[in-house]
């Protein structure tokens, strides 16, 4: 059987719900799915945030979205993949980015869908941009740690 | 060759792509760094910080030290921070 | 901000995204969202699956849960989380459990997930039985890796 | 003290719960499974792996040394196989 990979880049929010039913369809041997949701939150250094815009790269975001899904096929028994990352203007709250993981057993299940995040985080070409309550308008900085979470990873 | 530029480097050089043509002593990501910088202020600022800058090759990741070849799209932006 | 703690064990089938709604609230400050659910698998032993029976102990099953998530919330800087177990008779591709984690950052929204998976696993009175084809039912047997799976949470 | 049964050690022995007085001798709980053991051979079918039963008491899990002390309920079932 076929083990669907679902990567999307859209602007509109997305159901979780809507998602894993469309992504498991009617197999019945899948026993764990995982999902990550990351939201936009309120506060960032201290001061309010009102908006958030993300800004990616078309093209090379999709062939990042599919080698990084592939890698993650290759290395879990994975029954179906999905990402899904919003891009234009978000509000606190909103949801970024959908991941969800199909598998047999737990731990396939949870160890792709954190490698999926920790690939994304670090190689897939997207940008944040918070504004503040000051108007003041900031590029997000990456994260060591996103870097370093890659290197648990290396075969 | 088409230059794509994102986010804050974006930003700084004031546009978000161009067409270039380097001269041909210019052969990797670096000298092509060396060479935009010649170009005006608004490089010099975009590429002030060097190491913190990401390059992209055809839509694949590429470090400094890379060829241009066969570079047909080349692509400077910051660490992405999407996820 | 208190950090909800929703435990419960229903015989209806859940709505992830609804739960995950009850579950975060007004909150801007939650990051991460993960979930897990388990589902029943269609086939055991190479036998097909006609139906599997949920049993647990009332009071006990409560109880236990309760300590699983406790001890989550005191290892982890969790905002909330949610274990919902089904019980009684489901079929092959039935949902069986679920489990929400919300934080701020994703490594701990995704470790006291498979926490709470693992404990859950291993130490909430919950009992599966399968009923084959052939019209044979048999109690699920302990699988070792679910206690194995323990060690990893040692102090 | 009431005992309670799940699973197969419920199927085997019959029934899922009942309260029964054991002897003053009977002090934990690897010989309360003994005593009950000597009332038919239902429970000595329900028993025979007796490693694999798992106890509780008042509804947290012990081992098969605890003392029956406090113990107001006491449980028997297989591995739990939950999640």
């Amino acid at each position: 059987m076929t083990a669907p990979r679902i990567n999307r880049v859209q602007s509109n929010p997305f159901n979780i719900t809507e998602e894993i039913t469309a992504l498991r369809g009617e197999r019945k041997d899948i026993g764990a799915i995982v999902t990550f949701t990351g939201t936009v939150r309120d506060t960032a250094a201290g001061e309010k945030i009102t908006t958030m815009a993300l800004e990616h790269y078309p093209g090379m975001t999709e062939q990042e979205l599919e080698h990084i899904t592939n890698e993650a096929h290759s290395r879990w028994p994975l029954q179906g993949s999905t990402i899904i990352h919003r891009i234009g203007d978000l509000s606190p709250g909103d949801d970024i980015v959908l991941v969800i993981t199909l598998s047999a057993h737990r731990a396939a299940a949870f160890e792709a869908a954190e490698f999926l995040m920790d690939f994304l985080k670090s190689k897939a070409p997207f940008w944040k941009k918070e504004t503040g309550e000051s108007g003041n308008a900031d590029w997000v900085d990456a994260r060591d740690t996103d870097t370093e979470a890659l290197t648990r990873w290396q075969k | 060759m088409k230059l794509m530029y994102f986010a804050w480097v974006r930003e700084k050089i004031g546009i978000n792509q161009e067409t270039v043509s380097p001269p041909e002593t210019v052969k990797t990501i670096s000298e092509l760094i060396t060479w935009l910088e010649s170009r005006g202020p608004e490089y010099r600022a975009a590429f002030e910080n060097r190491e913190s800058i990401r390059a992209a090759i055809n839509q694949t990741h590429v470090d400094h030290h890379s060829t241009l070849e066969a570079a047909a799209e080349v692509a400077f932006f910051p660490p992405v921070t999407g996820g």
